[in-house]
């Protein structure tokens, strides 16, 4: 086991499902000149777990909402090669902020992707009691968002991005906000969720411990401009469980994760680290 | 515990300064404004006597009050005509506001098509055009109101727009992700966000909507029996009948506040959930 | 009998006696009218209903409102004049050094009313020397001329005095425009060209019935007029209608001069035009207005109703 | 790259749409309303004619535009007196109504006992009230603003009371800590927070003082030459002139909406940085 | 060096400052009827750099508004020994979120804690430029908060709390939006001020390895209702580094509180669980 770098390719070596989305020579410049994205190649196949690693600002967020279609590139092409058939209703996608409806309470904020398609109350109820169980946060229902703590509102928003079991699972920071205890018992929910499903996640994450348990593939991202550092697979098999987070190998993963994320800042223009 | 005790009095002044606040505010916050009032209409008083302004012109509240009392039946009567514009005029403004709020949100082409035909509602002085709305409308109820609408819609519209347009992003957003329907973006998402915006326009438009009765009676005259506090007020004033001009007008004023408490109550309940300006201040 | 709609142009009074007799005793309904009268108000405009055919007649103010729908092509014509003097007075305060019709204009505020404002004032300004810049409108309400000595204000000489002695506990100095000039006649009945053309005797029927009302209000029982006045205007005292009666006679604004022969209503062209030359004199209507279309004597000079003057 | 270009059809519709549809917005924005507002004159002229409105009731557009022509000297200058009354009732309402918000901000107490003189002033019917005004005011300028002032001021209060109290609690919070004092608070987190309402709350006063100019002009009345729109509406209706009577109209409905537009501008320049109603649509 | 188990007193054994506060039998109930403290006791001394460690929703925050005085307790007292002296305007506030001024840049938000003091842009120009220098955001002065990621603007919040030099900082886990090597990066910054200036800090995390690495107590929290649930100190000497991070030392001590973080959430009454 070991961290195959992999050259800055479109194609990642450990995908095994059919090609989902190829983000290529993607670019973003912001209308107030910050070029938030440049030159990103990416391929994301069916049933990836992927995650995006990097120094905050480095774009993350920025690659997230390009995929999901809330933002279009400047440059370059986002290939959705099976656009026929994917319907974008069919993202599920966590904001780095919770987002809430702030007059609705907990039940209503997680049942609203539902609602959306229609479903009633009574129908949507089994799912969304489902998930906010699964987020710990039954007996919440009726709270509205500014009775709840930091944490609670993040699991709100996974509980609501997971409700609709979606094709694709967007996730920016997710597990942030909350203790190690609890967030590794969600990355273990998450993974279970995966296997099962195989939907194909993109993950953000600042943990590269959390990147290495979770993913087969890490994507490292550089800042000013942003963009794609280094891509590797994780080849540990699936499933992983608590013996794997404390195998040396994980350890060594991670070690080898860490050194690439620091060349990514290192790798960043003087300026990131001006202050020093 | 002892040594705790001895502890509190360090803390005390702030703690008891702060307790002391709030029950001076529970009871001030009804007593100040009584008093304040109070104040005022005893300054009214004074004010004619000291300048000995004559009653034709401006009668001592006591006068006023009789005179309240003493035409009470005649007044009330107005009042309910005067009243029953008003409500229905406010209704009308609050669907014609939001309806029209709710079109323009559709689309910056249908905002900047039709707004300018909102404007120029708000603008027409109604003395001046309501010779036309007396040719073509018969209806002596209808053509109140539609002179009250035009005086009272645009608040609503305009602060409602607003709020249709202050929506959060992210919100937005996510709305979009999950393939909302313009219908249902605007009832689950645009419609809630909007309210504080439009539950403002509305304690705007209720005061409004009162006045555009009371000048839509002016331009529209009475008919007979018919006659609002608007007619009461006309009569009294070319009779010099300043105590019950004098008492129309408090009669406005008090519809008038109470108008607006009945909608900041409204308002309150609707948003002390989650709105700021109707959060309490839970420390 | 064939439904037709008379608009005053204020709310009822006895001012509008002679056309709610006609309508009391039955005189309208004898010559096949059913007539019905809409008050108007401080604020309220009939004539664009007349003129969109809402209503078939119209109380005019004066003849100014006929010149200038002549002026700019309504086919509009004043019928009969049933005031032959203005009613209109200027007020002052006794004492005040403003006693005479000459002192008016160094008053510190002339309160007139918009219709005031843009009729007799102008003819008051060019003529006589009034400073434009001194009106301030009147709102009906006179508190304003009670409370400065130095104002002067307009009114009915048969309604605000009255209302001035009644709460400002003096009577004012009254100067009646009509003695002074302003020679218009007054509460026309106006009527559209097409009801003239297509409906003569209609017209008719409502002048003639106009005029007997007049005399029967004035002179003989008129009970019935003033309770349907205070039906339409529940504010209208009998004080208040005794005092105007009495004024209408006193001044000799419905009966005097002409109607002696030619009967209430009557209208000469020589006044007419007299009027006419003075206004373009004055600057207030234009030159060259086809006056003859500003109204007809077709109607009227019949001497109609002067048998029941006792 | 080919195996890019391959691709690109893939997402040309989506993108090519996108794109389409902006172009068309950005021709749209201000086409479209010209059209429309030449379809509404239109159409106003088909009913004059397919009604056979005589032109003393309802002129056809044509009349009222050569009258603008045609009377241009007069209306100008009586649109000049009526603006300068117009801007400065804005002013005052400005002043007035931040003013007396920022006022009422200080405290609930302060909101309660004043809150209600406000509404009275709001629904007090200004014909009403005149002769008072008259009595005790000399200057013709201080009558029209005071009355053009009293049509306006009250969104401006309402909207920023709104809006001063709509203040994040967490930002509130941060002041507290930081021991701001009432007016660094205000200065510094109040105000600009309730900026978007103060905003939306002049965009009503900006046509409530247009009209408010008017109908204080109808009720004080002009002094000689200095006569504004509304004394050439009357004198037009007296004389039976309905082509200047319209040409008027149009004259304050053309300030009005430009007033509306100066104002968005305005409000748009202020939050463009900031606040949702006014960001660009970035994608 | 190992983690001394204290009882739960309101005297921390590793203290060695004067007391500053002491909180006694401190409860929370909010007005809609959750409890989200009880009978906190707990002590804080002068130069302590005080751990919060707890799940989601435990009263961190709670506590830490009391604290400042945002919120006050609807039981028990909070003792302010040296109250005297000290001034509520001296403490520096991180909050959970942001919390930045949507209309000002970057400068200004940092700029308004010394503009309330009184200072004048050129006065606190060094200072705060200094401040975004130690956040790495030299050259986003002039951006406004929507502008930025999620975590420059967590940055942001911090250079704010930081720029007036506060005898007490407040932070509520202002480090959980920034990836490892940034954090570790401020974290060793921290821990330098803190050592240089020696003022007080109450720092809530997440993360059990930042709270063993910076304080020198950590308490524990559990939740339903939310208490202390353990305390103990970090009987490791400054100033700790890499070296320390690294060490075995660290990795026990982390483990030990590891496990009581464990404790603490399975102390949680069911209802947290629920969904399992
Ligand atoms: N709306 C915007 N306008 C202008 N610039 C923006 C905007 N949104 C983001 N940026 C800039 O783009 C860059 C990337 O932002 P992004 O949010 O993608 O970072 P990120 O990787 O998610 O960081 P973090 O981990 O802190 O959330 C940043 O420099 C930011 O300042
Ligand atoms: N304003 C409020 N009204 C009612 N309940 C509240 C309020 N604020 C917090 N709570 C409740 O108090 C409890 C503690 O909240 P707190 O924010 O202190 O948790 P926390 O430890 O900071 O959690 P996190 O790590 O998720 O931020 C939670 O159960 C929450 O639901
Ligand atoms: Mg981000
Ligand atoms: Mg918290």
């Amino acid at each position: 086991m070991k961290l195959e770098k992999v050259a800055q390719a479109p194609m990642a070596a450990s995908g095994d499902g059919p090609m989902l989305l190829a983000l290529r020579d993607v670019g973003k410049v912001f209308s107030n000149g910050v070029t938030a994205l440049s030159d990103v190649n990416l391929t994301i196949r069916e049933g990836d777990f992927l995650s995006l690693l990097g120094p905050s600002g480095c774009g993350k967020s920025t690659a997230l909402r390009l995929i999901a279609g809330l933002s279009t590139p400047t440059s370059g092409v986002l290939d959705w090669r099976g656009s026929g058939s994917f319907d974008r209703s069919d993202i599920g996608f966590v904001f780095q902020e919770p987002t809430l409806l702030p007059w609705a309470d907990v039940f209503d904020n997680v049942w609203l992707p539902l609602r959306l398609k229609g479903l009633s109350r009574a129908k949507a109820a089994p799912s969304v009691m489902e998930m906010l169980a699964r987020v710990h946060l039954t007996g919440f229902e009726n709270a509205v968002p500014r009775e709840l703590s930091g944490g609670m509102k993040m699991r709100v928003s996974i509980a609501r991005a997971m409700v609709t079991r979606p094709r694709v699972l967007l996730m920016d920071e997710p597990f942030g906000a909350l203790d190690e205890i609890t967030r590794f018992k969600l990355n273990n929910d998450l993974l279970e969720l995966w296997q099962g499903e195989r939907f194909t996640v993109v993950f953000v994450t600042h943990s590269v411990f959390e990147s290495v348990f979770l993913s087969n593939r890490v994507v490292v991202m550089a800042a000013r401009p942003g963009r794609v550092f280094r891509e590797f697979a994780v080849d540990a098999p699936y499933p992983r469980d608590e013996a794997f987070r404390t195998s040396p190998d994980y350890a060594a993963l991670c070690r080898q994760a860490s050194d690439v994320l620091v060349g990514a800042i290192n790798s960043t223009a003087g300026s990131h680290h001006d202050g020093h | 515990m002892t040594a705790i005790e001895g502890h509190t009095p360090t803390l005390d002044p702030e703690e008891a300064r702060r307790l002391r606040q709030e029950r001076l505010e529970r009871i001030g916050r009804w007593l100040l404004p009584l008093a304040i009032m109070i104040l005022a209409i005893w300054l009214w008083d004074r004010v004619c006597v000291w300048n000995d302004i004559p009653k034709y012109i401006l009668p001592r509240p006591g006068v006023v009050l009789q005179t309240l009392h003493d035409d009470a039946g005649l007044l009330f009567s107005s009042l309910l005509v005067t009243l029953r514009i008003t409500f229905l005029s406010l209704a009308l403004a609050v669907v014609g506001g939001v309806g029209l709020a709710v079109l323009f949100a559709q689309s910056k082409w249908v905002e900047m098509s039709f707004f300018p035909f909102a404007i120029v509602l708000q603008v027409t002085p109604i003395v001046a055009i309501f010779p036309l709305i007396n040719i073509y409308v018969d209806n002596q109820t209808t053509k109140l109101l539609l002179c009250a609408w035009i005086v009272a819609f645009f608040p609503i519209l305009s602060n409602t727009t607003l709020g249709l347009n202050s929506v959060d992003r992210n919100l937005r957003d996510l709305f979009k992700l999950n393939g909302a329907t313009q219908w249902q973006q605007l009832r689950y998402l645009r419609l809630p966000a909007a309210m504080p915006y439009f539950l403002g326009g509305l304690k705007i438009a209720g005061g409004l909507s009162l006045i555009g009765a009371v000048v839509a009676e002016f331009v529209a005259g009475a008919t007979g029996q018919s006659s609002g506090l608007a007619s009461r007020i006309i009569e009294a004033g070319y009779r010099l009948n300043a105590p019950r001009l004098f008492a129309a007008l408090i009669l406005i004023s008090l519809i008038g506040i109470l108008i607006f408490l009945v909608l900041s109550l409204i308002s309150h309940l609707i948003l002390r959930r989650w709105h700021e300006s109707a959060l309490k201040q839970e420390r | 009998n064939e439904k037709v709609i008379f608009g005053t142009n204020w709310l009822a009074q006895a001012e509008h006696g002679g056309y709610y007799q006609a309508v009391a005793d039955g005189t309208y309904a004898a010559c096949g009218l059913d007539v019905t009268i809409t008050q108007g108000g401080p604020q309220v405009s009939g004539r664009p209903l007349l003129l969109a055919g809402k209503i078939d007649f119209y109380m005019g103010g004066n003849l100014l409102s006929a010149f200038d729908a002549v002026q700019q092509g309504i086919p509009m014509r004043v019928v009969a004049a049933d005031f032959q003097k203005d009613p209109q007075v200027m007020m002052s305060h006794p004492g005040q050094g403003l006693d005479t019709w000459d002192d008016l204009k160094n008053a510190e505020q002339y309160i007139l009313g918009d219709e005031g404002a843009q009729t007799f004032f102008q003819w008051m300004v060019i003529e006589l020397g009034f400073d434009a810049a001194k009106r301030v409108p009147y709102t009906f309400n006179p508190a304003p001329f009670i409370a400065n000595k130095k104002s002067i204000q307009q009114g009915y000489v048969t309604s605000e005095p009255f209302a001035v002695q009644k709460e400002g506990g003096f009577m004012p100095n009254q100067f009646l425009l009509a003695d002074y000039g302003w020679d218009t006649y007054a509460t026309t009945v106006e009527v559209m060209q097409d009801t003239i053309d297509k409906r003569p005797e209609v017209v008719q029927c409502f002048v003639d019935g106009s005029a007997k009302g007049w005399y029967n209000y004035l002179y003989g029982d008129n009970k019935a007029a003033n309770d349907m006045i205070k039906k339409d205007n529940p504010d209208m005292t009998d004080e208040q209608i005794a005092f105007s009666i009495e004024q209408l006679k006193k001044f000799g604004v419905v009966d005097s001069g002409d109607t002696d022969k030619l009967g209430i209503g009557a209208m000469t062209e020589a006044r007419i035009q007299s009027f006419y030359d003075k206004m373009v004199k004055a600057k207030v209507a234009q030159p060259d207005i086809d006056i003859k279309k500003a109204y007809t004597l077709a109607f009227i000079n019949k001497g109609i109703g002067l048998d029941l003057k006792k």
